[in-house]
């Protein structure tokens, strides 16, 4: 029998890389791989359904004002007491909110992956004056930048974006400088420097390939934030203009009509807190098979 | 001490960047006749040149005086804060206050029954508080607490409890999430660790090694984080004053910034500054009290 | 010394084994079929390398198993069973009758708490003191175990003193209540050699003194051949050889014991020459059958990978294995 | 010794500056390496005894120019590493490898066994092709006793000792003139350490490696060195031949190591009794004054608390820094 243990083990010849040992751990929690699962039905919705209705959302159908819920009817959910159909308002503010949910993300990692390694890596004085820096801004209140972005910018979505992006950065920053710097005094990143590889060559083959997990968790972390972030100032005013929409200025109309209509608050509300939901265990999911730190 | 030069970087940046971002403190109000607003650029010394002015401010600064409002006239700027930050600290330290005492329980929960019921139990809340926003969660509160069941005022302030019950479980909800979890993970953390092992070895029982050898630990990361959230909340929640109608500091930064309201603007971004600084400062103190190796030798 | 019960054993172990994961047999097994005895006054060594068990032992007679790992077995304390109790009842034997110091003095202290609640907190529970007369006991006990400036130094949290002292405090703190067992797990591993000479000599002084029965586990067989008075030789979780310490060390039998001593540079090794070796690694688990070192023995017969040897009586010493100790009884 | 140095060290020094704990502002010096000098000839080997914070890590990573606060002259060879360009350096590191005490943390987790030990051959000669590349790794896989088989799998499928085997073979392969072996098996079993300390002596002895062995283990220095050094808080206090430094060490500190190891055998038992060394190293943040085993010595005297002894050549087997040696 222990014949056979080795036998099977000289015949793995390939061994499993760490990265796919992590997707096999995330695959294997049902609730991740099911949050998964819910995210791309939410994303496919918001993404596809609105282009099998025959109007928009802003269209607004005068024969059916404030219709009731009706999942045969043309408008299943109904529609607000302007005419227009609720479903198709929540999918399409959806749309909104996730695009700039996944890309205010993206551009957040790379931006705070870069300042937190380059920071982290070189040390010193220019360390703590990138650092210092992170801590001023930090310490100045996020609906100031915002509102300064909008006056600079205009009510723009692209001034929507920076804000987001402002608002996220500065926290995976710090992560990133500290994984730099634990990375730098690794055991075999001091192997390397002995074998003679330069700093660029270390940064490429070791410290990248190594800083892939914390991105992979990271990521998924800061589309949950983009998302809540961007709701939360299109809630103020401060976001999406109209006439377009996102959750979170549905929401805002919601909770100013919270008397007469429930509805137009508990649709697009439902949808945020589902999609938020998802994506905070995914992020979990993610955390368990990939941080070694937490394992 | 070495919060003063943050301060210091905090109220040039904001200062410079008000002066340099587009529009005026009067400039929607474009039918004053032109003396009138001279005459009203010259009373807030607008008319002189920049560095003059940023030199009054922070003469002025030192000694507390931001001026008055330029939107609110009849208001000293020092007034409108302490009135917003009086209500913001009420329910901000309140909203503190239980989320930590719900969230260190939740967490110690979880970690102490891992993988159990209990377990699943308090980490549903955790997520529910972490995954529904305050704004989403806030009016769906009103309708049920106060439409449908009528137990308490929707929105308004009076200074009375009836109106601060639902702020303050609102704000504290997200926090409780955060709480929870972080306690929950390092207690697991801590539960693991070779000292708690030492202190099973010597039979003192499951509560004691879980009060007085785990927990002192296990507190660390949530003193940590309880020092930046606290400084957020205290300084107003924009949403919570916006849902429930209450008169805090938060919505200030709001108004002074689009109506370009200077000198609200430098005093609620100090205000702001200080608080952060200042309850980093006590987390560091707070913290070298639980833990000894990082005390001061 | 104090008076030795020469014939009553303190700590009595008999067929323990410990499996991790799974239930009842199935799992992976750690430890097969153990056996040995502690008495009074007796400085016992378990010796092995790393995956043979020797740690999970130690933790299965304090209850001390972590999560996942089930003993089978008997352990019995000054005659009464105590494998399989519940946790309340072990707490009150635990740091009392019995009591354990860890490998790692830098780990196993409480960091914010300070030694002499550390300390005072063992003699409150068992002993029911107040902390005041807790706290002058403790101090004779750091005392005992020469803390320079004890009465001071109680004052301290783990972190202001070095390892070595560290680990005096541990040793301090596991005799408090004087117990009839002190569990050792590799105590001086993390340690400089000064430092393990000041505290081996710490050990045979207490079993001296107090009579205390020693269980001491590492790999360093120059710790067994200073300080223990009989060792038992563990492999892949399974007792290849025990008896007196000096009758092994000077004419090991086993071809495991033999290969591990051989191996070993040292006073009889010509420098610079090829050392000993013994082939091959540890392979996980020990519920395979035949003997666990059998892939790695160089005197192996056919029956080795089928039948698991039994504990034989040889020389002054009890030898697991199917070869060694067979010529002797022929001739 | 054979020929001229390989390696001649003076006066290597490297003071750390350390922040004590979080709300102290000013910094402390620590001292881990003061004032060290030795050579070692081309096929020697060096061992570096001492306890732990005794800065014979340091050391080696200062040889290697690990270490950016270190000082004084790392002679290769003739050239001065301190002052040398980075790419002449960058070849003098391809004569001089090191090998870790903790073999899975100085091996890359996300890289295959077959990368981490091409890498220093890819790193030196891109040019060459993949085939040439991996033929060279499987015979240095074979060469260190690794099964051509595990060249795909990563690190941590791998025990301590193989572990520590593909350290080795990552270093072999570009068949240096020095290794630095940093306790390369304090984290290793018995039977799995002598297959190392073997493969160790028949590297040197098929390839004239000359070799830096710092390690606790008095033992294992023995049976791998020609010569010893021993540290104590930074400084040399003894170097001499193996046999000089074992059969007749001169200074107390080195007696009481000697001492101190556990012995197998059964003159060990009791032998802790003969132990006459009481407290504990100081720490080389504040070194006393003098001597810097003056207040665990049991020779110390009036001068050696006052003035710090220089190393001693009197006698060419072994030198020493004592006021009173043996």
């Amino acid at each position: 029998m222990s014949d056979a243990i080795t036998a099977q083990l000289d015949q793995d010849v390939r061994g499993i890389s760490p990265l796919r040992a992590s997707w096999l751990r995330f695959s294997r929690n049902r609730l991740a791989v099911a949050s998964c699962g819910v995210m791309a039905l939410i994303c496919l919705m918001c993404f596809a359904l609105p282009l099998c209705f025959p109007f928009t959302g802003n269209d607004a159908d005068f024969a059916n004002l404030s219709a009731p819920v009706n999942l045969a009817s043309i408008h299943p959910f109904g529609t607000d007491d302007l005419g227009r159909d609720l479903f198709l308002r929540t999918l399409e503010g959806g749309r909104m909110s996730l695009l700039l949910g996944f890309f205010g993300a993206i551009v957040s990692v790379v931006v705070s992956v870069c300042y937190g390694a380059v920071a982290g890596y070189l040390g010193g004085k220019i360390d703590a004056l990138m650092m210092r820096t992170v801590d001023v801004l930090l310490s100045t209140p996020f609906m100031f930048l915002v509102i300064l972005i909008n006056l600079m910018l205009g009510r723009t979505n692209a001034s929507l974006f920076l804000a987001v992006v402002i608002g996220l950065w500065l926290t995976p920053s710090i992560i990133a400088r500290s994984q730099a710097v634990s990375l730098r005094n690794r055991e075999f990143i001091y192997a390397a420097r002995a074998g003679g590889m330069s700093s660029a060559q270390i940064i490429v083959q070791h410290v990248i390939p190594n800083s892939v997990n914390v991105v992979i968790v990271y990521s998924s972390l800061l589309v949950l934030e983009a998302i809540l972030t961007e709701s939360f100032l299109s809630f103020l005013g401060l976001g999406i203009q109209p006439p377009n929409a996102s959750w979170g200025t549905l929401i805002a109309e919601g909770a100013q009509q919270l008397e007469s209509d429930p509805r137009l608050l508990i649709l697009p509300g439902a949808f945020l807190a589902l999609t938020l939901l998802s994506l905070n265990y995914i992020t979990d999911g993610l955390r368990d098979a990939f941080d070694p730190n937490d394992r | 001490m070495q919060g003063v030069p943050t301060l210091f970087a905090l109220a040039t940046v904001t200062f410079f960047i008000m002066r340099i971002a587009p529009g005026g403190p009067f400039s929607g109000n474009r039918q004053l006749p032109k003396a009138i607003l001279e005459n009203m650029k010259r009373s807030f010394h607008l008319d002189e040149p920049i560095w003059q002015q940023f030199a009054r401010f922070l003469w002025n600064a030192l000694q507390f005086d931001f001026g008055p409002s330029m939107m609110y006239r009849d208001y000293s700027v020092a007034r409108l804060i302490v009135d917003g930050a009086t209500v913001s600290m009420e329910i901000g330290l309140a909203a503190m206050l239980v989320a930590t005492v719900v969230g260190v329980g939740l967490g110690t929960a979880g970690a102490v029954r891992r993988n159990t019921s209990v377990d699943y139990a308090c980490g549903f809340v955790a997520v529910i508080g972490l995954a529904v926003p305050i704004f989403v969660i806030g009016p769906l509160l009103q309708l049920v607490v106060g439409l449908q069941w009528k137990l308490l005022p929707i929105a308004g302030w009076d200074g009375t409890w009836r109106y601060k019950v639902l702020p303050i479980i609102v704000l504290a909800l997200p926090n409780i999430g955060y709480i929870a979890r972080l306690m929950r993970g390092s207690m697991i953390e801590v539960l693991r660790a070779d000292y708690i092992r030492t202190a099973r070895a010597k039979g003192l029982g499951a509560r004691l090694v879980l009060w007085r050898h785990a927990f002192g630990s296990a507190i660390l990361p949530v003193v940590a984080y309880l020092g930046p959230a606290t400084a957020i909340t205290v300084t107003g929640s924009v949403v919570i004053e916006q849902v429930f109608q209450i008169p805090g500091i938060g919505r200030y930064f709001v108004t002074g910034a689009i109506n370009r309201d200077y000198t609200l603007v430098m005093g609620v971004t100090l205000f702001y500054g200080t608080i952060i600084i200042v309850a980093n400062a006590l987390t560091d103190i707070v913290q070298a009290l639980l833990d000894p190796r990082i005390r001061h030798e | 010394m104090t008076d030795k019960c020469a014939d009553l054993p303190v700590l009595s172990v008999k067929h323990l084994s410990i499996y991790f994961g799974g239930r009842g047999h199935a799992g992976l097994q750690v430890v097969n079929n153990v056996s040995f005895e502690v008495r009074a006054g007796e400085i016992v060594g378990i010796v092995g390398e790393s995956g043979s068990g020797k740690s999970q032992i130690l933790l299965s007679i304090m209850g001390l198993l972590p999560d996942g790992g089930r003993a089978a077995g008997s352990v019995r304390l000054l005659g009464r069973e105590i494998l399989g109790l519940p946790q309340s009842d072990l707490d009150g034997l635990r740091g009392a009758a019995m009591s354990m110091v860890f490998q790692d003095p830098m780990t196993c202290l409480t960091p914010h708490l300070r030694i002499s609640r550390q300390m005072t907190e063992v003699l409150v529970r068992h002993r029911g003191m107040t902390e005041r007369a807790a706290l002058s006991a403790a101090v004779r006990m750091l005392e005992l175990v020469q803390i320079p400036d004890a009465r001071h130094r109680i004052q301290f949290y783990p972190h202001e003193f070095s390892g070595g002292m560290r680990q005096r405090v541990m040793v301090a703190t596991s005799l408090l209540c004087r117990p009839a067992v002190l569990l050792a797990d590799e105590p001086t591993t993390a340690l400089d050699v000064t430092i393990q000479a000041q505290l081996l000599k710490l050990f045979a002084d207490i079993a001296a003194e107090f009579g205390t029965a020693i269980l001491i586990v590492t790999h360093d067989f120059g710790v067994v051949s200073e300080l223990c008075d009989r060792i038992v030789v563990l492999y892949g979780g399974a007792v290849m050889e025990t008896g007196l310490a000096p009758d092994i060390i000077s004419d090991p039998q086993h071809p495991y014991t033999r290969g591990l001593l051989a191996a070993m540079p040292g006073l009889h090794q010509t420098p610079g020459t090829q050392l000993f070796t013994i082939p091959g690694q540890i392979l996980p688990g020990a519920n395979r059958p035949g003997c666990p070192f059998c892939q790695r023995c160089t005197d192996k017969i056919p029956v080795c990978a089928t039948e698991r040897p039994v504990l034989r009586a040889g020389s002054g010493r009890h030898i697991a294995c199917h070869v060694a100790g067979r010529a002797e009884v022929v001739a | 010794m054979n020929g001229p140095p390989l390696l001649t060290v003076n006066n290597l020094t490297v003071h750390f500056r350390l922040r004590r704990s979080l709300l102290e502002r000013s910094s402390v010096v620590v001292k881990a390496v003061d004032g060290v000098g030795f050579s070692l000839g081309t096929g020697e080997s060096l061992g570096v005894v001492g306890e732990s914070g005794c800065g014979k890590s340091t050391l080696g990573k200062a040889i290697l120019q690990l270490v950016p606060e270190s000082r004084g002259e790392v002679i290769w060879l003739g050239q001065d590493l301190g002052t040398a360009s980075s790419s002449s350096l960058r070849m003098i590191r391809r004569e001089m490898q090191m090998i870790f005490q903790d073999p899975l943390a100085s091996l890359d987790p996300k890289m295959t066994v077959e990368r981490i030990i091409g890498l220093p051959l890819r790193t030196f000669f891109p040019g060459l092709s993949r085939d040439e590349v991996r033929r060279k790794v499987l015979e240095v896989m074979e060469e260190v006793g690794l099964p051509r088989s595990v060249a795909g799998r990563y690190p941590h499928q791998f025990s301590g000792g193989q572990c520590q085997r593909i350290g080795i073979a990552r270093v072999l392969i570009m068949r240096p003139k020095l290794i630095v072996c940093d306790e390369p098996t304090s984290a290793l079993d018995i039977s799995v350490q002598a297959q190392i300390i073997n493969l160790l002596l028949q590297l040197r002895q098929d390839y004239q490696m000359s070799l830096l062995f710092i390690s606790h283990n008095l033992a294992v220095v023995r049976h791998l060195c020609d010569r010893v050094m021993v540290l104590y808080m930074g400084k040399v206090v003894e170097i001499g031949t193996r046999d000089a430094i074992f059969a007749s060490p001169r200074h107390p500190y080195t007696r009481v190591l000697l001492n101190a190891a556990p012995r197998v055998g059964n003159e060990a038992r009791g032998h802790y009794s003969r132990v006459s060394l009481q407290g504990e190293p100081g720490s080389p943040v504040n070194p006393p004054p003098g001597c810097r085993f003056q207040g665990r010595c049991p020779r110390a005297s009036e001068i050696c608390r006052k003035e710090e002894p220089q190393l001693n050549g009197a006698r060419e087997s072994n030198q020493v820094a004592c006021h009173h040696p043996h």
